[in-house]
């Protein structure tokens, strides 16, 4: 545990960055406390865009898959729920467990089979976007979610056993704060005390170096986009819930799976707080518009249009996204001792190289 | 030990390697050395099971590595380094070393004591929470043998590590080559900076074509009529 | 009703060709992948939509002038956006794009609230029959102005010294450098030449097809399985591609609905990723 | 003596890496110059940072007594630093003949075209035969002499061979080297990097050694060839005589 302890940092940065989760923490639970009623429905949604940037950068951002498949586990997720609890009355917790194995078989199949074909990251995104219309299409035709005109919750039961509450959105908005803690804490162990989660970077960064110290590159990049689709299929259950509607056009469209990209990397998707400030971003970017009374379909243009900026500008810098730039403030404000002794490289940035 | 017996690889229908044997014994550094295009990478690749061969047999201590995955290979004891080392800048320096230390344990702290040890032994451990983006070029190459070393492997692989290196680079990281033989382990390098095979290599093995032309001592090897025909062309014939 | 699933579906599979010659020209001269590409067709719909041109004449220039705006705007894109992704690794290049198309989606949504619009018909025929199945003039006309500049566009590449240019960078780039080609300025020729393409093909469109904003996302996609389908080694391929794609939509919209024929479709192509990944990546030549 | 091409203080970069140090290199006109080394001692990178393929910083680099510095490569090209490059980079599923008009009509007009494409087939009959050929489908020996040809149809005023006989059978080496000669003999300033030491020094007037990206000898080919100093490039072998000669 030696080694551990002289791991950790104990730069500033770190100390400022600790007291701001644990004040964004507190801020969280009293939040629906001190509001205007109507922002807690905000306060949830914004969870929920952090909860799906979060669960889409854990394959996205820690292996680098840059999968649109994910709209389609956020999909299967609200519709597991809406026809297996709205339908035909199976208990919703249950029904969230079955959209979550469905869904993260979906993620291991769809990665087992890209890798075995050895399929670059241009074909998969291209390839899991092909599978997200392709779902979305079968949706819209089916009769079992509802065709076009989706599916209506009329069930009656209040609750947490029915994850339904009528009037008073608080409940479910701490439902979604807590699982989303539980998500992140379950994802910092996975990646930083386990083999599996620690071996991530690796194959990131170089797939052939991966296999070389050891690590099964196929087997991990599979279960890690189950996984990561897994859990992207509870965001897609709690908004179910929550708007008691589910249409192949709410909840199983391609620009959300696009959003849940940008949104992750425009936080940085190197770092897990990153899709969180990013969701919550969004989220508190659509309310300030609503502000300006802009007309509600103009808002939501509107945001995804700054969002696009956004992220085309942090590319266009070459920065990695907030989080990282945050980061980099907070050590140029507070450099660490820690990193004096180690001396400067000559480097030469003169010119950029003509070919790669 | 590693023994590679007969081996011979081609792509479509260029033959790349021909009939190739060697042995490298434990405790020392055989060199590879050979022009460009002499097949040198590809055995490597070989080795390290990134390739599979057509013919031929690879054994390390009489375990069968021949067509092996990669990710075998390393479990059976065989580390490599890279010739490319630019798309790894990410990583995290103690990472990279506690990646390799799983062969040894499944076990967590064991694991980070593992990397603690090789990171202190080969002087990196101030460099413990960089990125290898950040740290200087040599450094980089030394935390692939304490990468290498953590796996407490039979074999190291080493694939041009002196390249881009300055000459008192060099001389650092020949030391750490040192270090690592005098463990015991059996080191395969390839290398093109002539200070360190001529440093380091107990026994050269010189390809040319695909084809093994000489092997032996690097003074054995460079008074041969072929090895100096392979590098320097025959003799002017107008 | 063969004769009617013939006759739409290769009509429509021209303009698909002409769509999918775009997105190839980038493709394989800059190794760009484009996801933005739909979305310049829809500049062509919505500037005429916009423009509202009420004669054929009007209608022509207004064309030609979403084409020059398309090409000046991807050439922006291409200098300020792209360029200096082409060497690096990493996925920012993709990432740009698509978000590129978003923003151009949303914008639309904004500007143009009203759904499903055309124009008026600029042609002066109303439709024709062929082989016993009636054409709307607007479908048939871009039909067959698609096909010439087709026509146009391959002789330009295979016939011309700049098309030329663009097959050395295409095929080598490091050799185009070493024969002297100033590869910058060909990329962004090729990225503007490109959106233009789009653009006219937009304009095309407009007189018959409702325009919506989300179908820059559909036209993408149909571009790269037209890509894919068509492979890299000639204008040809793309071009019979677009054809299948337009006959099997067409077949498939005769049996079952819409959505549904384009889920096939979709499950289709990402099995023909699967069985040919390298389809955009690996040339003719390394198989020889 | 009028010079060529002039390079002082030439350092080039690979990724992080400063491969080439602090190289000073004279080519006169008319005559070839060889560049020696072993694998991995930095000629390639040299060339290519010539050119401005690569990061570079130089204190001199001067094409005919012009300031060069800081062009692009392509510019360097119409200014006349043609290089052959080791990999070739032909146009695979262009013709050999389409190859080299390319080449050619990209020389310009203005200036005096040397080598018309009858000219360079005159040089190159095996090219000669295969004009309709793609050049994908060339041989070893005919890749190399079509990426002389081409680089010839480019009108060069100093060419640049980086190891135009890699990977080939003696007999083609032998016609290649022998090629490159009768080019030389029309004047053309030539840099030839080779591993066939022996024959290029055989028609260099001079030649330089480079190791780990430095140069350490410099002299006439006659001095070259009977001194240890390629030998010890090569092999770092008899160290006590190589260090006693630097």
């Amino acid at each position: 545990m030696t080694t551990l302890k002289a791991l950790r940092n104990t730069t500033p940065r770190q100390t400022i960055n600790t007291l701001i989760v644990v004040a964004s923490m507190i801020g969280a639970i009293v939040f629906p406390w001190v509001v205007d009623p109507a922002l807690v429905g905000v306060g949830f949604i914004a969870l929920i865009y952090a909860m799906r940037n979060f669960t889409w950068n854990i394959a996205g951002g820690l292996v680098g898959l840059l999968s649109l498949a994910h709209v389609a586990g956020f999909g299967i997720g609200a519709f597991t729920v809406a026809i297996l609890t709205w339908g035909h009355g199976v208990n919703v917790w249950l029904a969230i467990l079955v959209g979550m194995l469905l869904s993260g078989l979906v993620g291991i199949v769809v990665s087992s089979i890209m890798s075995r074909f050895g399929v670059n990251a241009f074909f998969f995104a291209l390839g899991t976007a092909a599978l997200s219309l392709a779902v979305s299409g079968i949706a819209a035709s089916w009769s079992l979610t509802g065709e076009v005109d989706g599916l209506q919750n009329h069930t009656s039961g209040e609750g947490l056993l029915h994850l339904q509450w009528f009037l008073d959105p608080k409940p479910l908005y701490y439902v979604a704060l807590i699982l989303l803690v539980v998500i992140v804490c379950f994802t910092m162990w996975l990646t930083s005390r386990t083999r599996f989660g620690r071996s991530l970077p690796f194959i990131r960064e170089d797939p052939d170096m991966a296999a070389s110290m050891g690590i099964d590159v196929v087997r991990n990049q599979a279960l890690t986009m189950g996984l990561s689709m897994a859990l992207t299929a509870i965001p897609g259950s709690l908004i179910a819930q929550y708007t008691s509607f589910v249409s192949y056009e709410s909840v199983l469209t391609l620009e959300i799976g696009i959003l849940m990209m940008v949104g992750a990397i425009i936080g940085g998707s190197s770092t897990l707080a990153g899709p969180i400030v990013a969701g919550i971003g969004i989220a508190a970017l659509e309310e300030g518009l609503r502000a300006f009374d802009v007309t509600s379909s103009s808002v939501s243009s509107i945001t995804q249009i700054i969002y696009a900026a956004i992220v085309i500008l942090i590319l266009r810098l070459g920065a990695d996204g907030i989080v990282p730039m945050w980061n980099a403030l907070l050590d140029r404000l507070f450099p660490s001792r820690e990193h004096h002794e180690v001396e400067p490289e000559l480097e030469s940035n003169d010119k950029e190289p003509a070919h790669a | 030990m590693l023994e590679v017996a007969e081996v011979a690889k081609s792509f479509g229908g260029l033959r790349v390697l021909t009939d190739v044997s060697f042995t490298a014994p434990a405790g020392e550094v055989t060199a590879l050395i050979g022009p460009n295009g002499a097949g040198k990478s590809t055995l490597v690749n070989l080795i390290s099971g990134y390739l599979q061969p057509n013919a031929g047999r690879i054994q390390l201590d009489g375990e069968e590595l021949t067509s092996r995955p990669a990710a075998k290979v390393f479990k059976m004891g065989v580390s490599r380094t890279f010739q490319v080392t630019g798309n790894t800048a990410e990583l995290n320096v103690f990472e990279c070393v506690a990646m390799a230390a799983y062969r040894q344990s499944k076990d967590f702290s064991t694991v980070n004591r593992i990397a603690e040890e090789q990171l202190r032994a080969f002087g990196l451990w101030r460099y413990r929470t960089r990125r290898l983006g950040d740290i200087p070029t040599a450094m980089v190459r030394v935390v692939d043998f304490a990468r290498g070393m953590a796996s407490n492997p039979k074999l190291l692989l080493l694939d041009e590590v002196m390249a881009g290196l300055t000459p008192a680079e060099v001389d650092v990281v020949i030391d750490q080559v040192r270090a690592c033989r005098d463990t015991g382990v059996a080191i395969v390098m390839i290398e093109h900076v002539l200070q360190a095979v001529t440093a380091l290599a107990d026994s050269v093995v010189v390809l040319n074509n695909g084809q093994i032309i000489a092997t032996g001592s690097m003074q054995d090897v460079s008074r041969s009529e072929e090895v100096r025909a392979a590098y320097l062309g025959r003799a002017a014939t107008t | 009703m063969l004769m009617q699933i013939l006759v739409t579906g290769l009509l429509q599979g021209v303009i698909y060709a002409l769509i999918g010659l775009g997105l190839f020209l980038v493709f394989n001269v800059m190794r760009v992948v484009n996801f933005a590409h739909g979305y310049f067709v829809l500049i062509g719909m919505y500037g005429l939509l916009w423009i509202a041109p009420t004669s054929l004449p009007s209608y022509l220039v207004a064309a030609m002038g979403v084409a020059l705006f398309a090409a000046t705007f991807g050439y922006v894109i291409e200098r300020w956006l792209l360029e200096f992704t082409l060497h690096k690794p990493g996925h920012a290049q993709l990432v740009i794009t698509i978000s590129l198309g978003i923003a151009m989606q949303y914008f639309f949504q904004i500007k143009f609230p009203e759904p499903y619009q055309t124009i008026a018909n600029p042609w002066p025929f109303s439709s024709v029959e062929i082989l016993g199945v009636s054409v709307n003039s607007g479908r048939l006309m871009a039909a067959v102005i698609s096909l010439a500049l087709t026509v146009l566009i391959s002789w330009v590449v295979y016939r011309t010294s700049l098309g030329q240019n663009l097959r050395a960078c295409s095929q080598s780039l490091p050799g185009a450098v070493h024969v002297g080609i100033n590869f910058p300025r060909v990329y962004r020729g090729t990225f503007a030449f490109g959106a233009a393409i789009a653009a006219i093909a937009g304009a095309l469109l407009i007189p018959f097809q409702p325009v919506s904003p989300h179908f820059g996302l559909d036209l993408t996609i149909k571009a790269f399985i037209i890509v894919v389908i068509g492979g890299v080694a000639s204008i040809w391929g793309t071009v019979l591609a677009g054809l299948i794609l337009g006959l099997a939509e067409a077949a498939g919209s005769t049996f079952v609905s819409g959505s549904l024929t384009s889920s096939v479709i979709y499950l289709l192509f990402l099995l023909v990723i699967l069985v040919r990944p390298q389809g955009l990546i690996v040339r003719k030549a390394d198989f020889a | 003596m009028d010079t060529a091409l002039s390079v002082q203080g030439l350092r080039v970069w690979r990724g992080r890496s400063e491969i080439v140090r602090s190289v000073d290199l004279t080519i006169p006109s008319g005559q070839v110059v060889a560049l020696l080394g072993a694998n991995g001692a930095g000629k390639t990178t040299l060339i290519e940072g010539m050119l401005g393929l690569l990061p570079m910083k130089a204190d001199k680099l001067d094409l005919f007594g012009q300031d060069v510095r800081g062009s692009q490569p392509w510019e360097m090209v119409r200014n006349g630093l043609v290089v052959v490059p080791q990999d070739r980079y032909l146009f695979t599923d262009m013709s050999v003949q389409e190859n080299l008009e390319l080449a050619s009509k990209r020389s310009g007009r203005s200036q005096e075209q040397v080598f018309e494409l009858d000219a360079l087939y005159d040089l190159f009959p095996r090219l000669a035969e295969r004009k309709g050929q793609f050049a994908g489908t060339l041989s070893g020996g005919e890749r190399s002499m079509l990426a002389i040809a081409r680089g010839l149809a480019l009108q060069p005023k100093v060419l640049v061979l980086d190891e135009p006989s890699l990977g080939l059978a003696p007999i083609v080496v032998d016609l290649i080297m022998s090629t490159i000669e009768r080019i030389a003999h029309s004047g053309l300033p030539i840099l030839l990097v080779e591993q066939n030491v022996h024959q290029t020094l055989a028609m260099a007037s001079w030649g330089y050694v480079i190791e780990s990206g430095a140069v350490t000898a410099s002299d006439s080919s006659e001095a070259l060839l009977r001194s240890d100093a390629i030998l010890s490039g090569y092999f770092a072998v008899d160290v006590e005589s190589v260090e006693g000669g630097s």
